[in-house]
């Protein structure tokens, strides 16, 4: 069998990965992507705890993060395209009037 | 060298793959392309950890919901190359390096974490898939609350999307 | 028993009519503001007649009659009921309080019928009978501190009625004040008490005192302590020196105002005040001293001052002073029931002499000068009659009210258990005076030729809904002492004998209850008082008769017989003259001592210095600081999304490190 | 030997797929030949009539011509995602049919059954995760081809399916419930006896959704709007040609076939008979069939055709009454009873579908998104809370 920190280490270089994306990238459609990758990342720690502890609890949270990734990302993308339609771009750096 | 595990290493070197191609890409639609093919390569890991029901979850949700959502608005907004500007000095300079350094600490953490130590072995890796029934009465009972909560959740996130929209046309 | 135990209902009335006529009342045509305003305080005086009967028929045991509504405050062991009781005591000033009010309402109706804010004014005097019977009513002594406050409140507000007018509103500014410089000791008394007895109900409070001792009258005891505070409330209330300055500006107000508040009720709460604490007065004879010095002293202040005064009801608000002053002077030697005797027929006499007095006023149209006065007594008979009814009450010509309340405090005063000599001297000496003034009013305003431009000022007899309440207290204050008649006769004082339970209450040491009773207060048996009591009592009986007759005969005198000699009298006595009819320039030196240096104090240290430079320094400092340091610190605020990321970034590294350092340690 | 029964999962699952792939695609390609007749019919035409007997090699003479053809791109197009698309879309198609149980899961070979690529125990739950990933087929070959009216073609599409799949999900929770299983096998053989046990009773508002979703999720006539000729050319494929677009069509009827496999085992018993097993007389039914179907061959040989058709007629009755004969040996006569029933099942679906295509008109689009959202989604998920109260009362 696998060893679980086979899984855990994965998980966490995909989660750095969605970090780089995090700050790397300028598409606002592409960051979201990036969070998405991050929640996909911390999921896959979540299910390999709970084969380790054998315990559905950890399903049970990736159920959650699930939901609430579907949840973000609905208002999200509406967001970007209400941002898309005023500021006609989709670089995150164009959309800064929200500053001092 | 069996069979889970050169699957497992099959599957996590893509997973690896794909988010390094989302963030190498520069059309938004190969991103998303990309995080599909990690999204995949999860489910098939977690099939191997004996998830069925979240794998399942996992690619109706997640691939087949919310990135077709990405993709559709890929689609909507027309969304070319990305442009390249760093008006933001700090991520310029400051992001790649921390999160790469943030990237190998975790792995470092993760590895040596007990956690990591206590199932190298993989004593707990053993045994037999969840069943998606005891899932489902974990669900309903146990974290019953927390699930209504999501449901509301869900419903505002609903309406939320419905006002913005309204308001962009 | 239905009243007895809604004792609430008696105080609803009136603040009901309160209510109603301050709310609604401004858009009613004046039949419903009168219905309703002397209606509802009619209802309380019907209501305390019908507790009188059920009162009677209690039996001794269950006096003080006692209704515990809810709980007011509760904070740890300070527990305060809406709790109100009844006893004799509570009898005699409810039945007064609420039938001068009827009767001053009644009077109201017709002297106010011209007035502006005439359903202002009737609420507030409902709301000042809700206050003044909430004060009587009270079982405890926050309850009572909060009527006490309350007719404060509607003192205030009826004295600056006609608030347009500089003078009276800044008379009512005077008044709260001064009154509150009493209230601050009231206060502090009211928590001393509770200190002292883990409780500010009466019936605990008079348990316990009842179980300490007198304590010495040269020492500061603790009950001293008490007494002397709360009597610092009495001070301000009743306008006794120093505080009386207050009540001759009051005389701003309506001249129903001054009847029922200056003169009849609100004033007298400092006496009833008195009375109700006498367990505590009873063991600190110091304080019960200094009562009775005050209350003498004032008497006769009051009475030189009325003397010179030329303004009708200045001249009345000098005497109630000095009226107010012999109730303490009674208090003070011990004998409450006198005090109250006296309340009472004060109450009666001299609401009579301002309701008059506004009759007369009304029949000059607004003229209050003497002076300018004279001859009225054909053209307005009923008004003079009644007067002078009240000017022999109040000078103790034998057989009015007066005389009887009076010279019981005297004769407590001469021969009493704390009898003062000196005081009672005093207090002989202001009755004479009281006499030479009051005739000197009546003489003034009613006798020789009219000093007013006739053609001018049409005098007329007052309407009948102002004639009969004058009517009504004439006959009070004629028959009012009646009760104590017998006792002349060495019968019983019915009065003494109906308030004996309560002042022989509570355990007050022998010594005092053996010599009151020699002070002519045998009710404690009801029985006849010993011989030489009784010899002593006619003895003191004489003086101040023939020194009323004294005072009625210099009046006559100066102001009828020999006018001018009045103005030699002047001439002679230029330096006392001027003193006394300035008043002793105490208001000018209250002004020099106290008011202009607290005026310069707060305008250039509180004001110009503490207000404006610290603490307006340190509110706009603290906004500039902040300012400033948002100025610095907003640059990080870019708005560029990404800078933020690589924040975040940053933390979760830090965060990270500091896991991995802590795992390491361990 | 002993290779063979160590790995038996991979071998024997790669012998059913290459035999699954085999077989689906020729089924797919005479499935053309079955609608252009049906249709032809209903329109009162011929249909394909001379590239073999009755156009019977008239699917082959296509998919010869979509291989000879020239394999266009179109500039300014994703190259990259221009070619994923038909295959994801394909490949998706084909990979759903992987689990679909053509008959028991009893006959094994190896212990691995026969009738069925992948037995998973949550079959049904990986069917609607392939189905679900099956737009990004539409979508991507609309995006990419950089063009209007693929385009909106694929947005279209993508707009559709996922409204659409909503309901297709819900409306299929109701056999869930009953069956109290995601395996195809637990959901069929919980519909065993006769055809009265059949889902579609107790579910028949979940089974009327169902379809209704499976047509507009299969892009077809009158949900067809993605690819509606008379508004975009041809939707999402416009710009497609040669075997691109013949992956693309393939997918399509794939998924036709997947839908109706889903609808028979969910709704209809699957592979079972519709007849108690006490009828002992079933089992010549296959057998029968095949015959009579061969005898209509024989008599169309022997009168209408001539020349080289009546040799390809002949061909055609020889295989049939063969068949026939195959299916009437004793030993083999219980195999071949669940791919019977499964088949004909799924062949008056098919048919109900080239019904339609050839009855009902088109859509518009706001009428099929508010179809889909105000109706649809609504009715089936009343029809899931209903079920699920009724099986609540039925256990108490």
């Amino acid at each position: 069998m696998v060893p679980i920190s086979y899984y855990l280490v994965l998980s966490g270089i995909l989660f750095g990965l969605g970090v780089i994306a995090f700050t790397f990238k300028r598409n606002i459609i592409t960051l979201f992507m990036a969070i998405e990758l991050m929640l996909n990342a911390v999921n896959l720690a979540l299910v390999a705890f709970a084969r380790a502890w054998n315990q559905l609890d950890g399903l049970v949270f990736v159920f959650f993060v699930i939901v609430v990734a579907a949840a973000e990302a609905a208002v999200g993308l509406a967001i970007v395209i209400t941002i898309s339609q005023n500021r006609r771009s989709l670089n995150v750096e164009d959309v800064n009037l929200l500053k001092f | 060298m069996n069979f889970p595990v050169i699957l497992f290493f099959i599957c996590g070197a893509i997973a690896v793959l794909g988010a390094i191609l989302l963030i190498v890409a520069k059309e938004p639609i190969h991103s998303a392309l990309s995080l599909i093919l990690v999204m995949v390569s999860l489910a098939i890991l977690y099939l191997l950890l004996g998830a069925e029901f979240i794998a399942a979850v996992q690619i109706i949700v997640y691939a087949g919901a919310i990135m077709v959502l990405f993709v559709f608005v890929i689609m909507l907004l027309n969304a070319g190359v990305e442009e390249r500007t760093s008006f933001s000095k700090m991520a310029k300079y400051a992001g790649m390096p921390l999160a790469i350094f943030l990237l190998l600490e975790i792995a470092h953490w993760v590895w040596h974490a007990s956690i990591g130590a206590k199932v190298a072995n993989g004593a707990g890796a053993a045994g037999a898939a969840f069943s998606t029934r005891a899932l489902s009465l974990e669900l309903f009972q146990q974290y019953l609350f927390p699930f209504e909560a999501t449901s509301i959740l869900i419903l505002i996130a609903i309406l939320g999307a419905l006002v913005l929209a309204k308001r962009s046309d | 028993m239905f009243i007895l135990h809604h004792l609430w209902i008696i105080l609803l009335l009136p603040l009901i009519g309160a209510a109603l006529n301050g709310l609604l009342g401004a858009k009613w045509p004046k039949v419903a503001v009168n219905s309703i305003g002397i209606g509802s305080v009619g209802l309380s005086f019907l209501c305390v007649l019908e507790l009188i009967r059920e009162f009677l028929q209690l039996g001794a045991t269950q006096v003080p009659y006692f209704e515990r509504y809810f709980n007011w405050i509760s904070a740890g062991i300070f527990n305060v009921d809406f709790a109100l009781q009844v006893d004799q005591l509570t009898i005699i000033m409810l039945l007064v309080v609420t039938f001068v009010s009827l009767l001053v309402h009644i009077y109201s109706s017709g002297y106010m019928a011209h007035e502006g804010g005439y359903a202002r004014f009737f609420s507030y005097l409902n709301l000042f009978v809700f206050f003044m019977l909430t004060l009587v009513l009270a079982a405890n002594l926050v309850l009572m501190f909060v009527g006490w406050e309350g007719v404060g409140l509607c003192s205030y507000l009826l004295i600056g009625f006609w608030f347009l007018k500089d003078s009276a509103a800044s008379a009512g500014k005077k008044a709260f004040i001064t009154t509150r410089i009493g209230d601050f000791g009231f206060t502090i008394g009211i928590l001393l008490t509770f200190w002292t007895f883990r409780s500010i109900d009466f019936g605990t409070m008079f348990q316990q005192a009842s179980t300490m001792p007198v304590e010495s009258a040269a020492g500061f005891g603790t009950l001293t302590v008490i007494c002397l505070l709360l009597f610092a409330g009495a001070i301000g209330k009743s306008a006794q020196i120093p505080l009386y300055v207050w009540l001759p500006d009051a005389m701003e107000g309506p001249t129903p105002v001054s009847a029922l508040i200056h003169a009849a009720t609100m004033v007298t709460a400092g006496v009833y005040m008195v009375a109700r604490m006498h367990p505590l007065f009873s063991r600190a004879p110091l304080a019960m001293y200094f009562v009775a010095a005050v209350g003498a002293a004032t008497a006769f202040y009051a009475a030189t001052i009325g003397v010179l005064q030329t303004d009708i009801k200045k001249v009345l608000a000098y005497s109630t002073v000095s009226q107010l002053g012999y109730m303490f002077l009674g208090c003070g030697v011990g004998a409450y029931a006198a005090g109250i005797f006296h309340l009472m027929t004060h109450a009666f006499f001299k609401g009579l002499l301002f309701l008059a007095a506004g009759s007369v006023i009304h029949a000059m149209g607004g003229e209050q000068d003497m002076r300018n006065m004279g001859g009225l007594r054909k053209k307005i008979p009923i008004t003079y009659w009644t007067m002078l009814a009240a000017t022999l009450a109040i000078a103790g010509i034998p057989g009015f009210a007066g005389f009887f309340s009076k010279d019981e405090i005297l004769d407590a005063a001469g021969g009493g258990p704390h009898a003062a000599p000196v005081l009672y001297w005093l207090g002989l000496v202001g009755a004479g005076i009281t006499s030479f003034y009051m005739f000197r009013l009546i003489f003034l305003t009613f006798f020789g030729q009219p000093r007013y431009d006739e053609h001018k000022v049409h005098v007329h007899e007052s309407p009948s809904n102002m004639t009969i309440p004058l009517i009504l207290l004439a006959i009070c204050s004629v028959a009012g002492g009646w009760f104590a008649a017998p006792h002349l006769v060495g019968g019983s004082d019915y009065f003494e004998a109906f308030l004996h339970p309560v002042f022989a209450s509570y355990g007050v040491p022998a010594a005092i209850t053996q010599q009151e009773s020699l002070a002519g207060a045998p009710g404690a048996a009801a029985g006849i008082a010993p011989n030489h009591a009784m010899e002593l009592l006619h003895a003191l009986t004489g003086l101040p008769v023939i020194l009323a007759v004294i005072g009625l005969f210099l009046a006559w005198w100066f102001y009828i017989y020999k006018p001018d000699a009045a103005r030699r009298a002047k001439e002679s006595l230029r330096g006392l003259y001027t003193l006394v009819y300035n008043k002793y320039y105490i208001d000018e030196i209250y002004a020099a001592l106290i008011i202009n240096p607290l005026l310069w104090i707060s305008t250039n240290v509180l004001w110009h210095v503490v207000d404006e430079k610290m603490i307006d320094g340190a509110v706009n400092g603290t906004a500039h600081v902040a300012r400033e340091l948002g100025g610095e610190v907003r640059e990080i605020q870019s708005g560029n999304a990404r800078t933020y990321a690589t924040w975040v970034v940053v933390g979760a590294v830090g965060f990270t490190v500091l896991l991995i350092a802590v795992w390491m340690v361990r | 030997m002993d290779f063979i029964s160590n790995h038996a999962v991979l071998v024997v699952s790669l012998i059913k797929i290459a035999v699954l792939l085999f077989v689906v695609m020729t089924a797919l390609a005479y499935l053309t030949w079955f609608e252009r007749k049906v249709v032809a019919r209903i329109q009162s035409r011929w249909g394909p009539y001379y590239v073999g007997a009755h156009g019977l090699l008239q699917p082959l003479a296509d998919g010869l011509k979509f291989l000879f053809k020239e394999d266009l791109t179109p500039p300014m197009s994703d190259r990259f995602v221009y070619t994923l698309a038909p295959f994801l879309a394909l490949s998706l198609a084909l990979t759903a049919l992987a689990l679909i149980p053509f008959g028991p899961p009893d006959v094994t070979v190896f212990h691995q059954p026969v009738f069925v690529v992948s037995n998973s125990n949550i079959g049904l739950l990986f069917l609607f995760a392939i189905t679900s990933i099956g737009v990004y087929g539409v979508a991507l070959a609309g995006w990419s081809s950089n063009s209007k009216y693929p385009l909106l073609g694929g947005l279209r599409s993508s707009a559709q399916m996922i409204s659409y799949e909503v309901s297709l999900t819900l409306s299929v929770v109701g056999v869930l419930l009953l069956a109290g299983s995601f395996s195809f096998n637990g959901i069929i053989e919980r519909q065993g006896g006769n055809l009265g046990h059949w889902n579609v009773w107790p579910q028949i508002v979940g089974f009327l959704c169902y379809i209704t979703a499976a047509v507009a999720e299969t892009n077809r006539i009158p949900f067809d709007l993605p690819e509606a000729e008379t508004e975009l050319v041809a939707g999402f494929h416009t710009e497609y040609s040669s075997f691109k677009f013949a992956m693309f069509f393939m997918a399509e009827y794939a998924n036709m076939l997947t839908v109706s496999c889903l609808a028979t085992i969910l709704f209809f018993g699957g592979w079972l008979s519709p007849f108690p097993a006490s009828w002992t007389w079933q089992l010549y039914l296959p057998g029968a069939g095949l015959f009579a179907l061969g005898i209509y061959c024989l008599y169309d040989t022997g009168t209408k055709l001539r020349g080289i058709a009546q040799l390809q007629m002949a061909v055609v009755t020889l295989l049939c009454l063969g068949g026939a004969v195959i299916c009437l040996i004793p030993p083999v006569m219980p195999y071949v009873q669940g791919p019977f029933w499964f088949t004909t099942k799924v062949g008056a679906f098919i048919f109900f579908y080239v019904w339609l295509r050839g009855t009902l008109p088109r859509f518009r689009y706001d009428q099929l998104m508010s179809f889909g959202w105000k109706l649809l989604l609504p009715v089936s998920l009343a029809n899931l809370v209903l079920t699920a109260f009724v099986i609540l009362l039925v256990k108490r």
